[in-house]
């Protein structure tokens, strides 16, 4: 590898260093995946589920650059081995490391913007799977516009009465702990009356409503929250400042969409699948239209794969990605749902199938990611938006002129 | 010459719109995709109330006397309200039927006999799906059934392509993503065979311009919604149907949707009068509506942001609809293929 | 048929009375044909076309409903008529009657707007093809916006003096006359300070440059006036209405793009390309992926024509096509340039030739009406201010708002 | 692990942009599809200066010593600019025969041999194209050959596959669209084969990867120039570039092109690795970047809106260079069916 800030060319080998690393990993699961929870262990705090997850940090295996003073593995960050982790649980089948969106977004929100306290009280427990946290965002009327939410929170004494709705919230359900966000001065501008803050869900004045999706599962919640007082404490960073905490963890949301190593994956079973499964006594495999829509797949999956890379190699570096990146999420889910539409389309009436029966393929997964990806083009900033996103970070075109009147 | 819709077929489909508003209401049909069985009676017995089972059987034989056309624009209305019903096995069935058996036409018209039809393996045969006919007696299983399951009689084909009418058997139950409607697969031990008819392909042709029909008025409505949701939801102060993105989506919509409609009022016409071309029309309107539904669909959902993909405002049903409608009785490229050959561009 | 205001339904044969209509059409085109100009009667007033247009003219075959009074045959007007006429000479391939921007243009605007010395004037000569017209409406810098057209006319006692460029003007070179539209009020919004005015080309001060397009010919012009002086008795309606006159006019202008029989016999020209033609010794139409997307093209070619039927039936009755008739353009131009763009694929190697050699096909016409229908997309208001028409006008959707500061 | 271009890399890719900007601007482009042979000299001698034609031949037979992936980074700045040259032809022929006749390998290096490419003919054949080997003598004609209007030697494929080195003997210039570039048609008579080559396939991967290479160019223009254009074109009293529809147009440009980038950089490093992806992604590489180009081509278009389709700004040569890279060497599906040829997805 080159000077850390300079990229010395194509090399997709690993050096002796990393390679090594790859085989301690691989070693560490195989030998360790008998301690690993299996399907039968459900709840998001089964024993085994937080045994395994205390191991995999002692390994530094996840929470891997977090300090060891708020309970991670407390190493130098280092992207390569993480996609090295990474790449070795999809290898090897092994259950991954716990990945809420308490250990994705809030962990490091905290570590950037929280106060020793907030840090010292949260991070540990999130960590080790001990405390669930759910995120209060979206509301009914604030979707794309997600500064416009209307959630209000009013000062009394040394704390806030909250009042209003959430929706989108996942895993509230099984939440001990919301990062929320909420408007504290009705009077400023949009952006600027906003607070984040940290609330248990236990507290009095909040009812969790199950959001059914098109896929037939709730696989999101609808939060009320009627007169709940919660603790000014709870505030991250300052009152009225929430809209740069939020951004500050948006950014780490991105990051989760558009993994390639997934889309492979995906695809090389569509690949199987039409090998296997025949149409009128012919391979699917066979059929020149159903083979030419997989083969234009098939470029784009390495389209994707070589673009995940090369924005991997500028996060390596430190340098911006530019367009390479904001691409991923758009280019990334509209070509998951396209490998699921192909899929279904390919075994036609059985295609359509959705629970049991003898004649379901894949446990009906084709169906629900053709369902839950569009869902994911859509949510979390639509594709409108990613678009408008490309074309005036990375192409520097001008943004939406300012209204005359407000409709 | 003229193009259009008579004064009866525009009051025929605002009859069955309006039934369809005031009688099949989202409420309804959520009951009915949930297993209720009340629920889905109400249509029942609305639609034989309103006579459409006998639409297209001669006036003689006690049906209204109707054709293919009026049919599809009976179709369009079910498929706007995605009401599920044995409306499309009845109408292939009594069209099929009209000249060889009249006495079980007089009974579709008169709600005596309700069919379902197995159409499907004619395009399209997995899992070892397939009826044999030896000796006038149908074994094996067919897959994707429509109206099975409370049928009195079955229109299933052979593996030559020839159609029997036969007794009710044993079936499953598929389950699919539109649980709305009842899928089945037939299974068949030495069924006899009543009736046999060599059209197979006619029979086909009209289910598909059905579902053509069918999907086109799914496609109407998730427009509908569309620009109605697009009119009251306001992001960053304006409503989003004012910001040009979101108008152009609707645009598409609409560009793409409305030459189906003519197009399919000329594929039943056509198929009213017996034309060479009826098949191919069929086979292409169903292909191109299919795929023009499918784009319908997402855009649609796209709109809604969000509330399109909760079950909230239910539009999923529609978008499942679609998704259902273009794998039975034939993909889309299945269908292309079905009509070069039908027009002799290539061997079958 | 039905009455008048009503339909009656379904019919798509002819009465009588229009299938003995058709019949005569067929047999003068039969019987005349030997009157008709060849490729070898070059200009577009050479004897043989101006004798063929004044015997169709006598002959009703054009000029159907125009005033005898004007130069006209002066029959009721009768769409299904004009329809039969219009497909006989498809069917023959007799040479069509003229049909330049001041026979579909200018007519029937003067016939509703203008006075009774221009249409005197005017009319009669423009139906014969002794006056060719050009039109002078686009500017550069006012394409799909108009209105902002800034060509100069100032009052000087009896006359304009006209300054300013106009672009995309066909047949600028062998025009006797423009109808021009000219900012005579500047002042006054940008709708109403415009002007349609009619001046001959050889006015000193006009230079016409032939503008090359992609397809390599000049198809359009670009022309330049300097201190042009014309008089003000050329103004159709009055001064500074000329906005609404030119509405009128692009009304029929919109009519003339998308007609289906013109792409069915392009879709019947590739099935027979298709036929004929061979790679790697196999049919074109023996391709299956080819296939597949002939049969996707040719179910459009069924719809463009079943939803012509369906307007023109509309037109017949004097109801409004609505939608129907809002996506003519849009769809229509697409899927010709979706046809050619399908012969060029299908060709391969072959497809991509343009100019003279054994290897061409149909004279390079495929490669010609890829680029020329494209520009039909883009130009003349582009695809994407038809869909703001179909979303404002078709489905009632809301205009965009006005902008707080003008860019 | 790195993944990207090494400081060399970006170098020679800045000094090929360089002279591109400098030494072809359009104004010589238009005089070299009006045929003017001292233009086209004058790009053939910059391009002998920066010592090109060796990019890819090993430093001991006086090349470079570098490999495809830097060749590729040529090619598309050649695309860019939409320059004419025999680049592609002459990396094509020095890596088919660089452990072949490294003698002619060394004249390539110094600017003695040039090479006419013929390699149409392994994926397409019409109107009687193809050339027979018979006792080491080529006959037969091959269409859309490549620099072989000066050539010294040609590389042509036979119709097993394999490729031989002859003498430039007839051709006839085939007018095409883009008239930037010189395409002929090749005519043999008992033409010597000097050198004869298996590998036909290899030969084919590297050309098609060079034609992707050279669309991403293409199309990379087109895009620069259309967000330029917007940005300074005013319709409506503001720029276009503020309408949302225009932006996203540029966006989703933007969002096709850029992983291109990667695709096709990885596909030249799985060449120069021996991969046995190689020839997969290759094919692939170009189909997908023919299909993207395509798209920028038309929308590019769409938002210059009329002056896109004048000759004022010249767009059109860029267009119609997307329109030629399309067919030769193969449509994109005939190339995605090689691609699963050559994966063992199906026989060929």
């Amino acid at each position: 590898m080159g000077k850390a800030d300079e990229i010395t060319g194509m090399d997709l080998t690993l050096s002796p260093e990393y390679t090594a690393f790859r085989d301690h990993v691989a070693k560490l699961l195989e030998e360790n995946a008998h301690l690993a929870p299996g399907p039968e262990d459900k709840g998001l705090k089964h024993p085994k589920r937080l045994a395994w997850q205390k191991f995999l940090i002692g390994e530094g295996l996840t929470a891997r650059a977090i300090p060891t003073e708020y309970g991670g593995y407390g190493a130098e960050p280092d992207i390569l081995k993480s996609r090295i982790i990474a790449e070795e649980f999809a290898r090897s089948g092994v259950p991954r490391p716990l990945a809420g969106q308490g250990i994705s977004m809030l962990v490091p929100t905290l570590l950037e913007l929280g106060t020793p306290e907030q840090k010292e009280k949260y991070i540990r427990p999130t960590l080790y799977g001990e405390m669930i946290w759910c995120q209060g965002y979206s509301e009914p009327g604030a979707g794309s516009d997600l500064a416009s939410l209307q959630t209000k929170a009013v000062e009394d004494g040394d704390e806030y009465v909250i009042n209003g709705q959430k929706i989108w919230t996942s895993t509230a359900r099984q939440a001990d702990m919301i990062f929320c966000l909420v408007r504290t001065d009705p009077e400023a501008k949009k952006h600027h009356g906003i607070t984040y803050i940290l609330f248990p869900m236990n507290t009095p004045g909040i009812e969790v409503r199950p959001l059914v999706d098109m896929t037939g599962s709730a696989n999101f919640n609808e939060v009320f929250f009627t007169d709940v007082r919660v603790p000014k404490s709870g505030v991250v960073f300052e009152p009225n400042k929430g809209w740069q905490v939020a951004n500050a963890t948006l950014t780490h949301e991105r990051g989760m969409l558009g993994d390639p190593n997934a889309t492979k994956a995906r695809f090389v079973e569509l690949v199987e699948l039409m090998k296997r499964e025949t149409v009128n006594g012919e391979r699917l495999i066979d059929n020149p239209l159903l083979r030419d829509r997989l083969m234009a797949l098939q470029a784009e999956v390495y389209a994707m794969q070589a673009n995940g890379l090369r924005t991997m190699t500028s996060r390596l570096k430190k340098e911006s990605a530019g367009l390479a990146g904001l691409v991923v999420k758009l280019q990334g889910c509209e070509l998951n749902h396209q490998i699921a539409g192909l899929a279904i389309d390919a075994l036609g009436e059985l295609g359509v199938l959705y629970g049991d029966g003898e004649h379901l393929r894949s446990d009906g997964s084709w169906q629900w990611r053709y369902m839950y990806d569009l869902g994911l083009i859509i949510g979390g900033g639509t594709a409108q938006i990613q678009k408008n996103i490309i074309a005036e970070r990375g192409l520097d075109m001008p943004r939406e002129p300012k209204l005359a009147v407000r409709a | 010459m003229e193009f259009g819709l008579s004064e009866d077929q525009t009051l025929l489909q605002e009859t069955v719109r309006r039934f369809v508003a005031e009688q099949a209401p989202l409420d309804l049909i959520r009951k009915i995709a949930e297993g209720n069985a009340d629920a889905k009676q109400t249509i029942t017995t609305g639609m034989d109330e309103l006579g459409l089972n006998g639409v297209v059987i001669p006036e003689e034989l006690g049906g209204a006397g109707l054709g293919m056309l009026d049919a599809v624009l009976v179709q369009e209305c079910l498929g706007y309200g995605i009401v599920p019903s044995g409306f499309l096995a009845n109408v292939v069935a009594s069209s099929t039927l009209s000249r060889v058996d009249t006495g079980l036409v007089q009974d579709i018209a008169a709600g005596e006999a309700r069919f379902g039809i197995a159409l499907n393996d004619l395009v399209s045969r997995r899992d070892g799906a397939g009826l044999s006919a030896e000796s006038g007696e149908l074994s094996g299983t067919s897959m994707m059934a429509l109206s099975a399951e409370d049928a009195t009689h079955l229109l299933v084909c052979d593996g030559e392509g020839k159609l029997h009418v036969c007794a009710p058997q044993d079936h499953q139950i598929l389950l699919t993503i539109d649980r709305t409607r009842v899928f089945a697969e037939l299974k068949l031990s030495k069924a006899k065979s009543h009736v046999s008819v060599t059209d197979g392909k006619g029979a086909l042709a009209r289910a598909c311009l059905l579902l053509a029909a069918d999907s086109l008025g799914v496609s109407q409505a998730m427009l509908d919604k569309a620009v109605e949701y697009a009119k009251e939801r306001k992001q960053f102060g304006r409503v989003i149907g004012s910001f040009q993105a979101v108008k152009h989506l609707c645009a598409e919509m609409a560009a793409k949707i409305e030459p189906c409609r003519a197009f399919i009022w000329h594929a039943a016409h056509a198929l009213d009068m017996d034309e060479d071309e009826a098949s191919v029309m069929a086979f292409l309107a169903k292909a191109h509506m299919s795929d023009v539904a499918t784009f319908v669909a997402r855009t649609s959902t796209e709109v809604h942001g969000g509330m399109g993909f909760t079950d909230l405002v239910g539009l999923h049903y529609w978008f499942k609809r679609v998704g259902v409608n273009r794998q039975l009785l034939g993909s889309p490229a299945q269908l292309r293929q079905m009509a070069a050959v039908a027009q002799g561009l290539v061997a079958a």
